[in-house]
């Protein structure tokens, strides 16, 4: 169930402050309170949104960390479809059987 | 009778967050437009505290404490809690309704097990219908939350179960209260099928919605849903809550399918309250 | 029939916290004699999973989304919260049973409204029956909370119908399955009046609860409860919970009012389980 | 609604060694984080819990606030009365109809 914490992690992160603060300035020990494995902690620390999504993290969750992290929207649904690419269909979570995703706007099909 | 509105509109981010990047900016004003209607109709029913049916996204609500419902019975709020930049939505403090928001709470526990909670984040999907609907933040909110995100998923059944026993909460308190709910019909939000919009199925939704079919509405299974409709289709239940509490005839005020942009078919569409609900 | 086992138990934190302070050891060490045959009636039925039915402490669930129920889904816990120096029980590590757990919430569900919770640190609630009835902490358990803490409580009628919907979705899986209930009758836990029992409302509440006499049971009203029974009497919904899960009658293996120090009426109790709840 | 805020600061303490140690070396940020009055910041500074139970605490919550202090079980007890002949009645919450009370056990009248 460690998809659980991963996604706790970021349920956290994306409501208090006093963890984004953290985040920015002593990651190691925010990564220390959960139960995250090599992999989930190192997507957290690279920020890897395409491997999150794989991973399982709700796009709910998700596309907040990703505005956190000052990713443009098209970057950030570019970043997923880059993560399937490259790690396969997502694992877990409600997505585990959604498949690549296309660009569905004209704005964004522009960029 | 002292519910004196119900009506359904879209709560998508992209409404506000991502609203200069439209290229199609005439539908996007009529859209608008139509919420700025359903805003004045409120106004005229005389509302003195409007309930927010949402489907709110791991804001509040997560898996170490997932309610089937929350009902919102703290005397203020704040939201949004999303980057105000990234919502387009500036962080504001929103009045609650303690008083009559417990009553309503401990009427509707008669029937339909709700959680209750003093304090509440808002996310986009409370913040997008208040920006439209009471942009001065003066009228005051009674959130409810359905659970649409993390399953088990709260039963189509319950939420039409849920919408009555709200309708019936309400009828029993003096003051004159509206009731929104807000979702969305088919769409893949967050995810890369993001602007995707399957609008047959969100016209045969909202026919079914419309004509207030409890069966029809209620025959929905949350793996169909999902294939066709995406996990925003979930969303449904908010929706469904309304036509239940309404018990009326629904009119749909505005649909389009052209905004992908905003990742969601957008909806403004009002009920008509029947007495006898 | 997969429910196997149905009985209740008092859980206050004194039953291992002040054991030590006891003037009278011999009822107290009767006490504990009752409880430790219930564990080998537990083991005896064969369970596979142990449910408790907890009246927790704002260990988990405050007002911020006060569920009127919870179950445990997850694959493990932890308790206790406490100091595990004033519980006189060591810090753990509880198994779970995260599929069964979400099997028969999906059941309940059709009728009544549970949250779940993926994580869950037990209080004495939980961690005192567990002391007696699951010494090595060997059996996996599912953890429910019924809110008889924070008003608005849920409903007794409600509790009642929880108990019916655990029923039914217990014996609609495979596994064997043992419930017990743990609250307290009469008391003024951690006030002033600690220690103060209502001896005669205690007897009178075990008896319509043995003879699960459910019109009776549902008939106690939350003003009179707190009057002359206390705060504590709120956790009656517990035992009533079991009631309505067993559908038989009960055999009171334990009771008495002389253990003060416990700050509760100590109890002890099986219900047969008929087939046809 | 300050009682809200007052129980949710303990409920946290209660629960959270983070916020334990925060308590113990750096209670001023704790308290910063939370909505209180006066009154009730530095009943939580003092350790007052006769104050603190005439506020409105519930005891489910008190009780692990004083076993955190060391605050031995009769003495809880007996700071609770004493709160109340000082400060009147309890003013909040679940117990505001509640009275002075007195010792039930054999245990506690011999202390
Ligand atoms: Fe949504
Ligand atoms: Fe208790």
């Amino acid at each position: 169930m460690s998809l659980y914490h991963l996604q706790k992690f970021l349920y956290e992160l994306n409501r208090d402050e006093t963890a984004q603060q953290k985040y920015r300035n002593d990651l190691e020990t925010l990564l220390d309170d959960f139960d995250l494995s090599d992999e989930e902690s190192n997507a957290l620390r690279e920020g890897d949104i395409g491997l999150l999504y794989v991973l399982g993290v709700n796009g709910q969750i998700l596309m907040h960390y990703a505005a956190f992290l000052e990713i443009e929207w098209f970057a950030y649904l570019e970043l997923m479809r880059e993560g399937i690419a490259k790690h396969g269909p997502v694992r877990a979570g409600v997505y585990a059987m959604t498949g690549g995703g296309e660009s569905f706007t004209v704005e964004g099909k522009k960029r | 009778m002292s519910l004196v509105y119900a009506g359904v509109l879209s709560h998508a981010p992209g409404i506000t967050g991502r609203a200069h990047l439209v290229e199609n900016t005439a539908k996007r004003d009529e859209f608008y437009a139509a919420l700025d209607k359903q805003r004045r109709e409120i106004q005229d029913s005389g509302a003195e505290a409007l309930i927010v049916i949402a489907a709110e996204h791991f804001a509040n609500f997560f898996m170490n404490n997932m309610p089937a419902y929350c009902i919102g019975i703290g005397s203020q709020y704040e939201g949004p809690i999303e980057d105000p930049d990234w919502l387009k939505i500036s962080r504001t403090k929103v009045p609650g309704a303690a008083d009559l928001a417990t009553r309503l709470t401990r009427e509707v526990m008669k029937t339909v097990d709700v959680a209750y909670a003093e304090e509440w984040k808002f996310d986009h999907g409370i913040m997008v219908p208040l920006h439209f609907l009471t942009p001065e933040y003066d009228l005051p909110i009674i959130p409810v939350n359905i659970n649409c995100q993390g399953p088990p998923l709260t039963p189509l059944h319950r939420a039409w179960a849920f919408g009555k026993a709200l309708r019936r909460a309400c009828d029993s308190v003096p003051e004159k209260i509206a009731v929104v709910g807000t979702g969305g019909i088919s769409h893949w939000p967050a995810t890369p099928d993001s602007g995707k919009i399957n609008e047959k199925w969100d016209r045969e939704f909202l026919d079914r919605l419309m004509r207030n079919d409890k069966d029809a509405l209620l025959s929905y299974d949350d793996i169909q849903t999902y294939r066709d409709a995406g996990q925003g289709g979930f969303e449904i239940r908010t929706f469904i809550a309304i036509a239940a509490a309404s018990g009326g005839d629904g009119e749909l005020q505005f649909y389009t399918a052209e905004l992908p942009i905003f990742a969601v078919g957008c909806t403004v569409a009002r009920f008509s309250l029947d007495r006898t609900a």
